[in-house]
């Protein structure tokens, strides 16, 4: 039986397969709403990322463990102690400081100094005892680091997984379309690459790349990194299965008759044809690794640590749930990341069942 | 199939030798110094240089490369730099508790998921398989230190369900006493993941044509989903495992440490942290050599229970 | 033959069993936080490897349990060891009947501890094969013995036979070591597990497995062995008849416990079962479960459970006893005195170091990452330690960002390129460079430290990296500074001032410290006892740490230990590690109470 | 057996074992749309007779059979509500699932056009075969052993017993498709729907496997449902002939009247579009001649006159094979392979304008010798020379200008033309590539001028194949070849895939092509017929050897070697 589609009959415009896919997912009610959950994420960090919001999460605004505003009377004796250390810190007792005099090579400018430091004296900022969805330890909003966390666990997992797709279609695609020595040499490699247990690979390429000092500068370059350069081997292995079973379809045999060189069939002719594969394989790598990023933040190895992530986030959170602190590991883990990581898992899932239809 | 398997064992060499040089370099160019840790708080350079020698870690590269190659080939991984423990003794005792965790784990994900797959697979597109579909989904977006962190407050100790941590000598005592909770949290965590692929498989075989040919020979669903699907969906199900297998003895870890299960992945994470070289490099060789191994017998598990693919 | 061997064995740990005093039902149940290493008294240097060593070796010396200040008591010796030559010789004399605890090394016979076994643990300490850190306390001290360790390192094997002038046998129960100069803090040493007793023929049958192979004199043996999970120890069945022989302490607590141990035959517990837990929440909520009978609180915690330093009224209810305490050591933050950018003596060098340590917030440090669990310092030198005075006071050690603003500003550290940091004094821009290691730990002070440079407008950033790999480069002399930690070698003042002492640096120094002013106060010191006229010296010597700022004081931890009430004469020594022979444990008010 | 006489005893017999009625049956592609498979069908099916259900693809045919086994997928198919399938007087449209069951499999059996994939791969023969007689007849294992190993003799299975115990893999196609048979027959059924169960296996195969239905039907008096696209094929064996178009029936009868006066245009045109082996008309008559005009199969003749073909010996010669060989190789033992020769010592020439066909059945070595021409299999020895030089041993560089001159046009459209390209970039590659056209404008004209030759309207040019139907899809491909202006073309089984009426279309496409630019065709088919058609010269293949060569029309006359007469043979009959 041959599959029938509806025909847009209309001349000119023509659905092109990407087209027909889009059809396909907006019929879709579970892969729509992810659609837009997704979407809203991405304006969300959008956002972040240019400053519109959360751009003053460093800020501490709050107190230490700042309750949240909708359950302001919870008992906070984190918030009194660091509210008592302002105090304290309020006054300073110079008697002592004749004794030191006589040893001090800076002595002489004491006076000048204390002139000078008169005038940075500066209050700060009153802290509020409660903040939109309670504060961490230092008094930080966590409404402001789920919003920045996004933007940077996002960031991390869709930058690596580009990463890891680049390099896996590309091996894959010389394995599977070159074969022979190539083949053979790009599957010893992936052989001995998947030889090694993941823990045991990110330990080390995480030694690799801190080891070098050109890249420890480079802030989320690292873990980026890390996690692009282990996640390569599955989009590999399907890739070049993909391209050993095309490179024997009679379009690319065409393309070799009609005088299209290697490259271009490689990448002109059957690479367009695979690329919802490799698309669904990119969107699953960027759910792994934004889960990989929790577990690398456990293991220490997270994000700067003027940044924030949901992993740094729930790293912090573990050890504050036992004392009631719960809100950063509800609101990291599941407000923001759950939500996300779900909405973006279904719409792959939607994805994959829009641009390939056999599979139903 | 002698010949085969020859031929296959012959093939794992270059992978070994691969292995071999990619573990060497890593940990010995980029690991750090060994002599630093084991010196002591206050040392100078005549303790360090001393230190270095003892390691071994003085000689030129190759001559410690050819020391690498002798103990792969031996076994002899010699010493654990920080607890002179011999090193295949921390396998042989590690493996145990992690096999002990793991192989219900990996059982009961088994029996579980095909089940459950193979039920939504039988009801695909209905608003049960969706909702199951659905929380398995949610299921994984949860990250795994939140299942542990709450089950093990919630259940191990809220509850007292089950002891908050533990390990003991006996077999029958962590299978029945410490081992329920860590593999009751893993199998949470793992199940989702393992119903979306097999009901994939599942899905996958029911559009084959010989389901079609089942169903016309008049059995009932029931026998067409068990005695033909089940039996063809098995296959990719079975080998799947088992190269999944090597890569889970580590994959634990984290249950493994909050649980103080004494395994090969907490062993590799203190290792780590302790910077135990020959521990590591020894991990990480036997586990390559074990997915090999455990990658060939997929392949002839494979070829056992599909009767097209020969042996040649 | 051998299993004639086993049999002797087993029938005298039978018989020896039945003779006790301790009483095998008593259970103390404990966890360390940290796997063990190994066993073997000169080859770890782990806090909880030390702690099992502590209670199965017997060095001569030993600390009286209740008594502080820390006071040193003969354990295996039959009085305090004789010092002469102006403290440049030391005679010891170990006690008769003392035994090892059977092992089949001793091929069936009791074998009897001689005045040899510690000079042979001692020059074991020296063999370089054994890679000891431990080497630092003793080199150079004992007369000959680092020659000996030259010539081994020469010649591969080190000779414990050779004559060594300062290792004197005098009998068979005497020991006499003479010292290349005058140290009033030896004696410290021979209290450590690292100098505990070793039977030689029982090194010589284990060879390189000795770690798991602890054969001692002490109260326990090591019965049972899971490596990093768990262990099990068990009264000696040799052990002498020893009753507890200490002073009777402070305090109304301390004297519960005097009356309870007086004329109490030692161990009275008959198991101590330890645990490795290494994650705070299981090990926790297996003490509130009773599953554990003492255990630390994790400072992550202390504000629910020791909120202001008193135990939770929900933990006090159960009768649950918190002893707090400051432990010995000390936290700072060094600078690379031959760092271009922060080191030197010249006055702008002095004052941007002064400056950072103004900006860095330690209040913060205490009361957010610590949790409140530690005290500021006001010297190197922590509380229970000879040289400490609670009363001196360290007026530089403020928490002042405007005076270090005006600090960096007098001294010509100002924004030149207009980019919002700080530049040198020639205009140059400059970057602080913080060393850390990958944990969680470590990650609150990162942030600690860039919000506190970043409100004075210096620029800092990171230096991830292994600790080890921190650890070499620190010694190597390759960072400009870096947060370290220093921990007792036993409670003398000088244990901690050492690591500032100019000949020290590049080893116990790693700030590379070297002012003439103070090495010539050090070398002062180190010839004094503990007298308050060397406090005076040391108070000092402080001074100049304060000014010159070579080292950012940083704090002393407190330490929170929760105990169950069914536990006995618990007490918190912090120089002795395995208390245990000193419990009981009321095993029918557990039984009770959980 | 003895339930199976019960239950026709109980319900009265009607005359028609089955009867379909207006049957409807669409499939839902969304909530909205159901796109329709049949409308409105009805046929019957008496006792004992062969009824022939046939049509091209999408006509309905298989939906129809599907429907009848009631194996239509139940998430998407839906059915009139008037329709009506009887089976005894039951409809089993409205029957209980356990009813249909007990009437699936014992009543109606089925067997599948891939025999193959229909069996279960990794159950071994015996069991399928004993699992039906387990399930319907409640036989113990040993007596559902030996029934199996009766049923595997009868079809004609030597050594049965041996064979219970292989897996499909291990027996040939045809072997395969009589185990289909033997299962289909298990129960004695009263029905056997036969969906296209010769389409996949070689000429020779497909003739036994229908003398056995045959047999089978009269032994043990049941009715066969032969469904096929292939109107000839149930010439011999139908009694009745239903045709089906785009799921209406256009027309049915007896066999006897269908082929001899067909009353449908649409039958008419299926009779006369296949090439037969006697006839060889010019062009050949298309669907639309006898839609738009009320021709005669018999008028033929007259319509359409016949064509002479044969080579010369002054022709000149485009392309000269002289000892091609290929082999392949398969592993074996530890570190030997296993030589297996698909093409060996091939030699012959193409003369210019003229037409070369090359038959053989699967696995004959004929494609690749097709692909090796165009070194898109590298040759092992051998020499092919086009204008004197040996294109198999050029330098690529200097082999890329004679990529150009020689084409190829494969076998399946729905294959060969990237699915993410239009049209429009599929035409204009080749062209860029070889630098033909000034600019992308002047190629546009000259891709499109290539659409209108090869009958495509000019909207063609925007849209992706995906769009167009097979035989739409195959002139693309042709036009894509010519946009290079190729003097050689090969075309690899290049009509195999599609339906007749189209088959026709893109024949008389070529041979019109060749006409006007003289092209040279190496024609490659396992269809006797078709080759005999196309070609003034040719080769037969088995095995990866010429076992023939020479005049297309002295073949056919005279065939000299055994193999190229059981082929002929097979055909005729």
């Amino acid at each position: 039986m041959n599959r029938r589609l509806p025909r847009t009959n209309d001349a000119g415009a023509s659905p092109g397969v990407w087209r027909l896919a889009w059809q396909r997912l907006r019929r879709d009610r579970v892969g729509m709403a992810s659609l837009y959950v997704v979407v809203a994420f991405l304006l969300l960090i959008a956002a972040s990322h240019f400053g519109l919001i959360a751009a003053d999460w460093q800020q501490e605004k709050g107190v230490s463990f700042a309750n949240p505003s909708f359950l302001p009377h919870l008992e906070n004796r984190e918030a009194q102690q660091s509210l008592q250390l302002q105090t304290a810190q309020a006054q300073s007792d110079p008697s002592h400081l004749a004794q030191f005099r006589a040893v001090d090579p800076l002595a002489a400018t004491y006076d000048q100094v204390q002139q000078r430091a008169l005038s940075y004296q500066i209050k700060e900022p009153a802290r509020a005892m409660t903040l939109p969805f309670g504060g961490d330890k230092w008094g930080r909003s966590v409404l402001a680091k789920m919003i920045k966390g996004a933007e940077i666990s996002i960031a991390v997992g869709l930058l690596a997984a580009l990463i890891a797709t680049m390099l896996g279609t590309l091996f894959g695609a010389l394995a599977g379309y070159l074969g022979r020595w190539v083949n053979d040499l790009l599957e010893w490699f992936y052989n001995v690459f998947t030889s090694i247990p993941y823990l045991l690979l990110i330990f080390a390429i995480i030694a690799v790349v801190k080891a070098n000092p050109a890249l420890q500068s480079q802030g989320l370059l690292t873990i980026v990194l890390v996690l692009g350069l282990t996640g390569w081997t599955g989009v590999y292995r399907l890739v070049r299965a993909e391209y050993m079973k095309h490179t024997h379809r009679e379009y690319v045999r065409a393309a070799d008759a009609i005088g299209a060189s290697v490259w271009r069939r490689m990448f002109v002719h059957i690479l367009p044809n695979i690329s919802h594969i490799i698309l669904v394989q990119l969107s699953l790598l960027v759910v792994g690794f934004i889960k990989a990023e929790v577990i690398l933040s456990f293991l220490g190895f997270g994000v700067p640590v003027d940044m924030v992530s949901w992993g740094t986030m729930l790293d912090e959170a573990q050890n504050e749930l036992v004392i009631g602190k719960w809100w950063q590991l509800v609101g990291a883990g599941l407000l923001t990341m759950a939500v996300f990581v779900t909405a973006f898992s279904l719409l792959t899932d939607a994805l994959r069942d829009a641009l390939d239809p056999k599979l139903k | 199939m002698g010949a085969y398997l020859i031929r296959r064992l012959w093939q794992m060499i270059p992978t070994m030798l691969g292995v071999i040089l990619l573990v060497f370099f890593l940990f010995t160019q980029f690991g750090g110094d060994p002599a630093q840790v084991l010196a002591g708080k206050i040392t100078d350079q005549a303790q360090i240089d001393n230190i270095r020698k003892e390691l071994g870690v003085d000689q030129p590269v190759y001559v410690q490369l050819w020391i690498f190659v002798k103990q792969v080939f031996t076994f002899d991984f010699g010493r654990s730099w920080v607890t002179k423990e011999e090193v295949s003794h921390i396998f042989k005792q590690r493996a145990g508790p992690s096999l002990t965790v793991m192989t219900p784990i990996l059982l009961i994900e088994l029996l579980l998921g095909v089940a459950l797959a193979m039920w939504v697979a039988y009801r695909r597109g209905t608003v049960s398989d969706r909702a199951v579909m659905i929380i398995c989904i949610l299921a994984m977006s949860v990250s795994f230190l939140v299942y542990i962190i709450a089950g093990q407050y919630l259940f191990g100790f809220v509850l007292g369900w089950f002891p908050v941590q533990g390990w003991s000598d006996n077999l029958w005592r962590n299978l029945t006493y410490f081992a329920p909770l860590p593999i009751l949290l893993a199998v949470l965590v793992g199940l989702g993941p393992t119903i979306r692929l097999y009901r994939s498989v599942f899905l996958d075989e029911l559009g084959h044509d010989y389901v079609r040919t089942a169903r016309a020979k008049g059995l009932s669903e029931r026998a067409v989903m068990f005695k033909h699907v089940l039996r063809n969906a098995l296959i990719p199900i079975i080998t799947n495992l088992a190269m999944a297998l090597p890569g889970l003895v580590l994959g634990a870890f984290l249950i493994e440490i909050f649980f103080s299960i004494p395994g090969l992945g907490r062993e590799v994470k203190i290792a780590v942290d302790r910077s135990d070289f020959p521990v590591i490099k020894a991990i990480t060789v036997y586990l390559a050599f074990a997915t090999m191994v455990f990658n060939l017998i997929a392949d002839l598990l494979y070829r056992w229970a599909d009767p097209r693919v020969e042996l040649r | 033959m051998r299993i004639v061997r086993w049999l002797l064995v087993a029938g005298a740990l039978l018989c020896a069993v039945g003779a006790r005093a301790a009483d095998a039902g008593k259970v103390l149940r404990i966890a360390f936080p940290v796997a063990e290493t190994g066993f073997d008294p000169v080859a770890v240097s782990d806090l909880y490897s030390n702690t099992v060593l502590d209670a199965v070796l017997d060095p001569m010396l030993a600390y009286d349990y209740l008594a502080r200040p820390a006071k040193l008591i003969p354990n295996t010796l039959e009085s305090m060891p004789v010092v002469s030559d102006n403290g440049a010789t030391f005679t010891f004399k170990v006690k008769r009947g003392i035994f090892f605890a059977p092992d089949p090394a001793f091929k069936g016979k009791q074998r009897e501890l001689i005045a040899r076994d510690y000079a042979y643990s001692l020059k074991r300490l020296f063999d370089p094969k054994l890679k000891s850190p431990w080497v630092f306390l003793l080199e150079g001290k004992i007369m000959g013995l680092d020659d000996l360790m030259q010539r081994a390192r020469q010649s591969g094997t080190f000779d414990y036979d050779a004559p060594v002038p300062g290792i004197e046998l005098l009998d068979a129960h005497t020991l006499r070591l003479k010292l290349n100069e005058p140290d009033y803090n030896l004696l410290y040493i021979f209290a450590m597990p690292t100098l505990g007793a070793l039977a030689r023929e029982v090194v010589d049958a284990y060879g390189a497995d000795i770690g798991s192979h602890l054969v001692g004199t002490g109260a326990y043996y090591l019965k049972d062995w899971t490596r990093g999970s768990s262990m099990l120890l068990e009264p000696n069945p040799h052990f002498r008849e020893e009753y507890f022989a200490g002073s009777a302490g402070n305090d109304a607590h301390d004297g519960t416990i005097a009356a309870a141990l007086k004329g109490q035959r030692l161990p009275i517990i008959g198991r101590v079962q330890i645990n490795i837990i290494e994650e705070n929440q299981p090990r926790w909520l297996e003490f509130l479960n009773g599953n554990l009978d003492l255990s630390g609180v994790p400072n992550e915690y202390t504000n629910l459970y020791v909120p202001g330093g008193q135990l939770a009224p929900s933990l006090a209810k159960r009768g649950i006893a918190l002893q707090r305490s400051t432990g010995m050591s000390v936290t700072y933050q060094y600078f690379n005195m031959k760092d271009p950018v922060v080191g030197g003596y010249s006055p702008e060098k002095v004052a941007l170091r002064r400056a950072i340590s103004l900006a860095y917030n330690t209040g913060e440090e205490i009361i957010i990452i610590r949790k409140g669990q530690a005290i500021a310092a006001q010297s190197p030198i922590p509380p229970n330690v000879a040289g400490y005075d609670e009363n001196f006071r360290n007026p530089l050690l403020e928490y002042n960002p405007a005076k270090a603003k005006a600090l960096l500003d007098q001294y010509g550290y100002v924004d030149r390129n207009g980019d919002g940091y700080r530049d040198l004094p020639d205009g140059t821009p400059f970057e602080l460079e913080q060393p850390s290691a990958p944990t969680s730990l470590d990650r609150q002070y990162d942030e600690l430290w860039k919000k506190s440079m970043n409100a004075v407008g210096i620029k800092i950033r990171f230096k991830k990296d292994k600790w080890p790999e921190l650890l070499k480069q620190s010694r190597a002399g390759k960072l400009q500074m870096k947060g370290s930690a220093w921990s007792a070698d036993y409670p003398d003042g000088d244990n901690f001032l050492q690591l500032l002492y100019g000949p020290n640096s590049g080893m116990a120094n790693d700030a590379r410290f070297d002012l003439p002013a103070f090495n010539e106060l050090y070398r002062k010191a180190r010839g004094l006892p503990d007298s308050p006229e060397r406090t005076k010296l040391y108070q000092e010597m402080t001074k100049y740490v304060a000014v010159y700022a070579p080292w950012k004081l940083g704090i002393h931890p407190i330490e929170n230990v929760v105990v169950h009430p069914w536990v006995r004469n618990y007490k918190r020594n912090p120089n002795i590690l395995a208390p245990w022979k000193y419990l009981d444990i009321d095993a029918a008010q557990r039984q009770a109470r959980r | 057996m003895s339930t199976a006489y019960t239950h026709v005893a109980v319900a009265a017999q009607p005359p028609q074992l089955l009867r379909i009625d207006r049957l409807s049956i669409g499939f839902r592609i969304n909530r909205e749309d159901v796109v329709p498979a049949t409308r409105a069908v009805s046929f019957a099916v008496p006792r004992e007779s062969v009824v022939a259900l046939v049509g091209e693809s999408g006509s309905g045919k298989s939906v129809t059979a599907l429907a009848v086994m009631g194996l239509l997928p139940k998430d998407s198919a839906v059915i009139g509500r008037d329709s009506g399938i009887y089976y005894n007087g039951i409809n089993l449209l409205f029957a209980l699932p356990a009813q249909a069951r007990s009437v699936r499999g014992k009543e109606i059996a089925m067997i599948f056009q891939e025999p193959m994939s229909a069996l279960n791969p990794v159950l071994r023969v015996g069991a399928q075969i004993e699992e039906v007689l387990r399930t319907h007849l409640r036989m113990g294992t040993r007596a559902a052993r030996a029934r199996a190993a009766e049923l595997l003799s009868e079809v004609g299975i030597p050594e049965p017993q041996r064979r219970l115990a292989s897996f499909p893999h291990e027996l040939s196609g045809g072997q395969q498709q009589r185990v289909m048979i033997a299962m289909a027959i298990a129960c004695e059924p009263k029905l056997l729907i036969a969906d296209e169960p010769t389409t996949a296996l070689d000429v020779t195969i497909q003739q036994q496997i229908l003398e056995l239905l045959q047999r089978l039907k009269t032994r043990h008096r049941m009715s066969i449902l032969f469904i096929t696209h292939d109107l000839a094929l149930v010439k011999r064996h139908a009694d009745q002939v239903v045709v089906l178009q785009d799921g209406v029936v256009r027309e049915q009868g007896g066999a006897q009247q269908i082929f001899r006066a067909p009353r449908d245009a649409y039958t008419r045109a299926l009779l006369a579009c296949r090439p037969g082996l006697d006839r060889r008309p010019q062009r050949l008559p298309v669907v639309e001649d006898f839609l738009n005009s009320d021709l005669r199969v018999d008028a033929q003749a007259q319509a359409f006159p016949e064509r002479v073909r044969g080579v010369s010996a002054d022709d000149a010669m485009v392309l000269i094979v002289n000892h091609l060989s290929k082999r392949f190789y398969l592993r074996s033992g530890l570190f030997e392979k296993q030589p297996l020769a698909a093409v060996s010592d091939v030699s012959f020439r193409l003369p210019k304008g003229k037409t070369v066909g090359l038959v053989g059945e699967s696995g004959s070595g004929k494609s690749t010798l097709g692909l090796a021409l165009l070194r898109l299999h590298a040759a092992d020895s051998g020499e092919v020379l086009f204008e004197g030089n040996d294109i198999l041993r050029l330098p690529p560089a200097r082999f890329r200008a004679y990529k150009r001159r020689i084409q190829i046009i494969f076998q399946n459209p729905y294959a060969s033309l990237n699915p993410r390209f239009t049209v429009g970039q599929i035409l204009l590659e080749p062209m860029q590539l070889h630098g033909i056209g000034a600019d992308d404008r002047e190629r546009r004209e000259l891709a499109l001028a290539w659409l209108r030759k090869v009958g495509l309207e000019e909207a063609a040019y925007a849209k992706y194949p995906h769009e167009f139907s097979g035989g739409q899809r195959q002139r693309i491909a042709v036009a894509r070849c010519l946009t290079l202006k190729p003097e050689v073309i090969v075309c690899d089984e290049c009509v195999s895939a599609l339906d007749v009426s189209v088959q026709a279309q893109v024949l008389n496409l070529l041979q019109d092509l060749q006409d006007e630019f003289g092209l040279s065709y190496l024609f490659i088919s396992h269809d006797l017929a078709v080759v005999r058609h196309m070609s003034d010269y040719m080769l037969v293949m088995r095995a990866g050897e010429v076992v023939e060569q020479g005049e297309s029309d002295a073949i056919f006359h005279a065939p000299q070697h055994p193999y190229t007469q059981q082929l002929l043979a097979a055909l005729r009959n």
